[in-house]
C-alpha cells in the first residue's frame, strides 16, 4: 500500500482513512436527506428559539478572544499565577535561567559520570 | 556633537594621512610581516574615528560620504568572494596563483628569509580586498552610529 | 528569591569553570600539535607566504575568513537598516 | 571542472554572492532586489534537491576547501584533516531541504508583504545572509566554522527582528534580548572550541569524535553545549526570547526563524549523537533532553492558551512543538546504549522526532504566514480586535484550517503521522510521557479553536468592511505550504522510508560519520 | 596549579561577564558584559597557542632554529575578534534605538514584551 506507515506496533494509512471518511459521510448525507418533510424555509421554524427572549444582535453576540476559556484559566489560577510571574521580560532573568540550567546539567553529568 | 579646539583639528590634519598610509602598508605587507587585511583596515578606520572626534559628525559627514564607503565595502567583499570562486576549477578557495611564477607567484625561500613581495598567490589580493572591506565597514559603522547619536538626541529634545 | 537562586547558580558555575581551568593541560606545553606542525612546516611551500598566520587565515581556513567578513557585512547592513531614517 | 562535485559549496556561495550584490543593485532599482533574491534562492533550492538525490543514492558528500581535490580530506602522511570541510550526510541534507523550501517561500512572500516598507535592499540582503548562516550550520564539519555560521545566523536574525525598530520600540527590545542570549550561546560554543582544541589540537567534528576520551573536560564541554544549543532551539525554561522575537519579526522572517532555531536543534543532535555517541552516559543526557521536551510541551501550550496576541500565541506553540522533537530524539538517545530497545522502539521514536522537525517547519510556517496575512490587511495582531474575517479572506481561512488541523495532529495531515510515531514508540519506553504528549496535543487543538473562532468566525465587523484578500504572491506561498502538508499527510510512509530513516541511521551510526573523513579505520 | 593561573585569569574574565549579564540593570553594562565574555574566550584561545621559548610564526627575519608558537589559535582569535566587533556594534546601536523609544536604559523598564 502506498501510504503505509509502520509504527512498530501497527500501521497507519491515510488513504484508507480518507476512504472510510468518504463512505461514512455518504451514509450520513443519505440519512440526513430522508429527514423531516414538514420543515419549511422562511417560516418561524428556522428562527433561533432562546426560550422566548428576543434574539441579540450579531455584533453583540460575537465573543472576543479574552473571554474564551475564561473558566479554564480561572480554575487553574494558582497554576497560572506563578507561571506568568516567571515570564518577566527582563533580560537579566533570561541569562540567569541559562546559567541555572547549565549548572544543573553540569551537576547531573558530573554526578552520573 | 560640536567640533573640538583648533589644536586638535590641526594635529588631526597632520596625522590623518599618515595613519591611512600606515594602514595600507600593513595591508599590503600582510603576507610578509605581522598584520594583514583586518589589522590594516582597522588602523585606517581609526583615522575616520579621529576625524569624527575632532570635527564632529555634522561637519565630517560633508566630506566623508557614507554612500561611497558602503559601495567600496560591497566591492571589496565581491572581489574577495570572486577570488575564492576563481579557484573553483579545483576547489573553492584554492590558491590558484601560488608558485606559478606569475602574479605573486614566486616560490618563497624556505626557512627564515628577508621576504619577497611577489609571493603568496591570492593571499595579497585577498588581503587588499578584505582591507578595503574592513576599512569601509568600520567607517560606515562609526559614521552611522555618530549621526544616530545626533538623531536620538534631537528626538529627546523635541 | 530568584536573586538567591541565580546567585547560587552563578557561584556554582564559576567554580565549575575554575575546575575546568585546573584540568587544562599545563600552560605552554602543547600535548598534540600535529596540525600546527604541518602548518609551520608546509605553509611556505604550499602558499609561498612567509607569515604563517596569514597563510592560515586566507588559505587553510579561508572559508572562516569569508564568514567573518560576512559577519562584519551583516552587522553593517543591520546598523544601516536600523538607522535608515537618519541616513536620508 | 565537474560541477557536480561542487554542489555543496554552490548552495552556500550563490546566496552569499547575491547578498553582496543586492545593496549595489538596490542603488539602481529597488524592485530588482526582490527578483535577484528570489532567483538566488531558487537556484539554491534546485541545487539542494539535486544534492539530496545524490546523497540518498550515492552516499554522504564531503567538500574540502582549498585542497587539490574536493574529496581529499587527508593530505599525504597525515592522520587528521587540517582544512575546513563540509560534511553533508542524510541528516544534514534533511535540514538543508527544510531551509531551502522555507527561505524560498519566505522570499516569495516578502515580495508583496514588504513592498510598503523602505530599506528593501537591506531586508533582502539580510534574508540571504540568514539563509547562508542556516545552510552553513547544517553542512559544516568543522566546529569553529560552525561557530562562525552560528554568529552569521544570529546577527542576521537580530537585524531582521529589529528591522522595524526605527519606528517602534518593541522590535528593538526583542532584537536586543535575542542578541544577548545568542551571543552568550555563541561565546560558550567558542569556549568549547578552545577546550577541544587545547585537548586534541583538532577542529574537525569527525576527528574529535574519533579520538574522544570523555575526560573531565569533555564532560564539562558537553554540559556547556547541551543547554546553549537547546536554548537556541527554544527549550523551556530558556524559552523567553522566543515569543518576543517571533512576535516582533515580520511574518516571513518569523517563518525562517523557526527553521533557524531548528538548525541549532540539529546541532544539538549532531553534538550528542555524532560527537559523543555512546561515550557519554546516554541515560542521563537522554533524560535531560526528555525533561526539556516535557517542560517545553506543557508550559508552552499552557502559556499559549492565555495569549491575546496571535503571533505570540503561535510562538508559544512553536516552543511546545519543539518539545515533541526533543521527546522523540531524547527517547532514542536514552536507549542508544541498548541495541534491543533501540531496534524495538528507539529508532521509531527518533523517526517521529526527526519527521516532526520537517512537519513543524511546514505547518508553523503556514500558520505564521496566515497571521502575517491578517496583519497585512487588518493592521493588528490583537485577537480581541479581530473577528468575522472569514467573510472577506476565504483563502486565508482555508489555509489556516489546514495549518491548525496539522499542528493539532488531526488526520490526514502530516502532524498526525509524526505524532503517531512518537506516541506509539514513546508509550513502550514510558507510558506517562506518551499520555502527556497526547494531552498537550488536545490543548493545542483547543487553543487553535480559540484563534479560529475569534479571528475568522462571527459577524462581519464594521471596521473591517473594506478588507480584501491578500495579494497573489502571498497566496502562492501559503498554498505551496498547504500542498506540502497534505502530501506529507497522505503519503507519510514514503517520506519516512526514503528521507527520515536514512537521517536517523546517519545520526545513530557514529562510525559512518567519522569514516567519511578519516577513511575506514 | 600555579602554572595554570593563565587559565584562571580567563575564567575570571568570563565570570565577570556572566555576572554583569545576570545582575547589572543597565543595557550598556550588559553590552560590556558580552564584550568581557568574548575577550575571555579570545584570551583562552590565544593562551592555548603559546609554547615556552618560541617565537612568532613569521619567517621574515625570524631567528633561525627557534621553535614557533602554534599559529592556528592566532587565526581563530583574529576571526573571533572581528566577530566580536560586529556583535558589539549591533548591540550598542540597538541600545541607542531602545533609548530613543523608551527614554531609559534600565532593564526593569525595558520590558513591554512579557507574559
Amino acid at each position: 500500500m502506498l501510504g503505509l506507515l509502520e509504527t512498530g506496533s501497527g500501521f497507519w494509512s491515510a488513504l484508507i482513512w480518507v476512504i472510510v471518511v468518504l463512505v461514512i459521510s455518504g451514509i450520513v448525507i443519505y440519512i440526513r436527506n430522508k429527514g423531516e418533510e414538514s420543515y419549511k424555509k422562511n417560516t418561524e421554524q428556522d428562527k433561533p428559539f432562546i426560550s422566548g427572549n428576543p434574539e441579540p444582535s450579531k455584533e453583540g453576540s460575537h465573543i472576543s478572544a479574552s473571554h474564551i476559556y475564561w473558566g479554564f484559566t480561572e480554575a487553574l489560577k494558582d497554576y497560572y499565577h506563578p507561571l506568568v510571574k516567571i515570564h518577566t521580560g527582563n533580560i537579566n532573568d533570561y541569562s540567569g535561567w541559562i546559567i541555572t540550567v547549565t549548572v544543573i546539567i553540569l551537576i547531573l553529568v558530573g554526578v552520573s559520570g | 556633537m560640536k567640533q573640538m579646539s583648533k589644536i586638535v583639528r590641526t594635529i588631526t590634519n597632520l596625522v590623518y594621512g599618515f595613519i591611512i598610509i600606515f594602514g595600507f602598508y600593513v595591508i599590503v605587507h600582510g603576507h610578509l610581516t605581522p598584520g594583514g587585511g583586518f589589522q590594516g583596515g582597522a588602523i585606517a578606520a581609526s583615522a575616520f574615528a579621529l576625524l569624527l572626534v575632532s570635527y564632529g559628525s555634522l561637519i565630517t559627514k560633508k566630506f566623508l560620504k557614507k554612500e561611497f564607503l558602503s559601495i567600496t565595502e560591497n566591492t571589496g567583499l565581491t572581489v574577495f568572494i570572486v577570488l575564492a570562486f576563481l579557484g573553483l576549477g579545483i576547489t573553492f578557495f584554492y590558491n590558484f596563483l601560488a608558485n606559478t611564477g606569475g602574479w605573486f607567484g614566486n616560490t618563497a625561500a624556505i626557512g627564515p628569509n628577508s621576504g619577497d613581495m611577489n609571493t603568496g598567490g591570492v593571499i595579497p589580493l585577498m588581503n587588499i580586498a578584505v582591507g578595503l572591506e574592513v576599512l569601509s565597514a568600520l567607517g560606515v559603522i562609526v559614521l552611522v552610529m555618530a549621526s544616530g547619536a545626533e538623531f536620538t538626541k534631537k528626538k529627546e529634545n523635541s | 528569591m530568584k536573586k538567591i537562586i541565580f546567585g547560587i547558580a552563578f557561584i556554582l558555575f564559576f567554580s565549575f569553570m575554575v575546575i575546568s581551568a585546573l584540568n587544562m593541560r599545563p600552560f605552554g606545553e602543547p600535548v598534540f600539535s600535529e596540525m600546527d606542525d604541518y602548518f609551520i612546516g608546509n605553509a611556505q611551500v604550499e602558499t609561498g607566504a612567509n607569515n604563517v598566520v596569514t597563510s592560515i587565515v586566507f588559505d587553510y581556513r579561508g572559508f572562516d575568513t569569508l564568514g567573518e567578513a560576512t559577519v562584519l557585512f551583516t552587522a553593517v547592513v543591520g546598523i544601516v537598516a536600523l538607522f535608515r531614517r537618519v541616513s536620508k | 571542472m565537474n560541477l557536480s562535485n561542487h554542489i555543496p559549496i554552490l548552495i552556500i556561495a550563490i546566496p552569499l554572492l547575491a547578498a553582496f550584490l543586492v545593496p549595489l543593485v538596490g542603488r539602481i532599482n529597488k524592485k530588482a532586489t526582490g527578483i535577484l533574491t528570489t532567483l538566488a534562492l531558487t537556484a539554491s533550492l534546485i541545487l539542494t534537491i539535486a544534492l539530496a538525490v545524490k546523497i540518498l543514492t550515492v552516499g554522504p558528500q564531503v567538500y574540502v576547501f582549498g585542497a587539490t581535490s574536493p574529496s581529499l580530506t587527508l593530505p599525504s602522511g597525515l592522520k587528521f584533516p587540517i582544512r575546513i570541510m563540509f560534511e553533508v550526510d542524510a541528516m544534514g541534507i534533511f535540514m538543508g531541504l527544510i531551509t531551502a523550501i522555507v527561505t524560498f517561500l519566505g522570499a516569495i512572500y516578502s515580495l508583496s508583504f514588504m513592498e510598503k516598507h523602505d530599506g528593501l535592499d537591506k531586508h533582502y540582503s539580510l534574508l540571504l545572509l540568514l539563509t547562508v548562516g542556516m545552510f552553513g550550520m547544517e553542512f559544516t564539519g568543522d566546529i569553529f566554522n560552525f561557530f562562525v555560521f552560528l554568529e552569521i545566523a544570529s546577527i542576521a536574525s537580530v537585524a531582521l527582528i529589529s528591522f522595524r525598530g526605527t519606528d517602534l520600540g518593541e522590535p528593538a527590545e526583542a532584537g536586543f534580548k535575542y542578541m544577548v542570549v545568542s551571543s552568550i550561546s555563541a561565546l560558550i560554543v567558542l569556549f568549547v572550541v578552545g577546550i577541544f582544541y587545547g585537548q586534541y589540537d583538532l577542529l574537525n567534528f569527525a576527528a574529535i569524535a574519533s579520538v574522544m576520551k570523555y575526560s573531565q573536560l569533555d564532560k564539562i564541554a558537553l554540559a556547556l553545549l547541551v543547554p546553549v544549543l537547546a536554548m537556541k532551539a527554544g527549550a523551556v525554561p530558556m524559552h523567553m526570547w522566543t515569543p518576543d522575537a517571533y512576535s516582533e519579526a515580520p511574518a516571513p522572517i518569523t517563518m525562517i526563524l523557526v527553521a533557524a532555531s531548528q538548525a541549532s536543534l540539529y546541532a544539538l543532535f549532531r553534538v550528542t549523537f555524532s560527537l559523543y555517541n555512546i561515550n557519554l552516559n546516554t541515560l542521563t543526557v537522554g533524560w535531560v533532553i526528555i525533561i526539556f521536551g516535557l517542560l517545553s510541551m506543557f508550559i508552552g501550550v499552557t502559556m499559549a492558551i492565555i495569549q491575546k496576541d496571535i503571533k505570540r500565541l503561535m510562538a508559544y506553540h512553536a516552543i511546545s512543538q519543539t518539545g515533541y522533537m526533543l521527546l522523540g530524539v531524547g527517547v532514542g538517545l536514552a536507549v542508544l546504549a541498548n541495541p534491543v530497545a533501540l531496534q524495538k522502539y528507539g529508532i521509531t521514536a527518533m523517526e517521529g522526532g526527526i519527521f516532526h522537525i520537517m512537519n513543524h517547519a511546514m505547518y508553523k510556517g503556514l500558520l505564521f504566514l496566515t497571521a502575517g496575512a491578517l496583519f497585512y490587511r487588518t493592521g493588528t495582531r490583537d485577537l480581541n480586535k479581530m473577528g468575522g474575517l472569514a467573510h472577506s479572506m476565504k483563502y486565508t481561512a482555508i489555509f489556516f484550517i489546514v495549518g491548525a488541523a496539522a499542528i493539532a495532529g488531526l488526520p490526514p495531515f502530516n502532524g498526525f503521522a509524526s505524532k503517531l510515531l512518537i506516541y506509539e514508540s514513546v508509550y513502550r519506553f514510558n507510558p506517562l510521557l506518551s499520555i502527556i504528549a497526547m494531552v498537550v496535543s488536545i490543548l493545542t487543538l483547543a487553543s487553535f479553536v480559540k484563534v479560529f473562532h475569534s479571528a475568522f468566525l462571527g459577524p462581519k465587523l464594521p471596521q473591517f468592511k473594506e478588507v480584501k484578500e491578500v495579494p497573489r504572491s502571498m497566496i502562492f506561498a501559503m498554498a505551496a505550504l498547504s500542498c506540502i502538508i497534505i502530501l506529507f499527510g497522505l503519503f507519510p510512509g514514503l517520506i519516512v522510508k526514503n528521507l527520515v530513516h536514512p537521517a536517523v541511521v546517519s545520526l545513530i551510526e557514529q562510525f559512518k560519520y567519522t569514516s567519511i573523513v578519516l577513511g575506514g579505520m | 596549579m600555579i602554572d595554570n593561573f593563565h587559565f584562571i585569569v580567563v575564567i575570571i574574565f568570563i565570570g565577570l561577564g556572566i555576572y554583569t549579564l545576570m545582575f547589572k540593570k543597565n543595557l550598556i553594562k550588559i553590552a560590556i558584559g558580552v564584550c568581557l565574555i568574548e575577550n575571555g574566550a579570545n584570551l583562552f584561545l590565544i593562551t592555548l597557542g603559546y609554547k615556552k621559548g618560541a617565537v612568532a610564526p613569521i619567517y621574515t627575519y625570524a631567528p633561525s632554529g627557534q621553535s614557533m608558537v602554534l599559529p592556528t589559535p592566532q587565526a581563530l582569535t583574529l576571526t573571533s575578534i572581528v566577530i566580536g566587533i560586529a556583535t558589539t556594534a549591533l548591540i550598542l546601536s540597538i541600545a541607542m534605538m531602545i533609548y530613543k523609544h523608551y527614554g531609559t536604559l534600565d532593564t526593569d523598564q525595558v520590558r513591554r514584551l512579557r507574559g
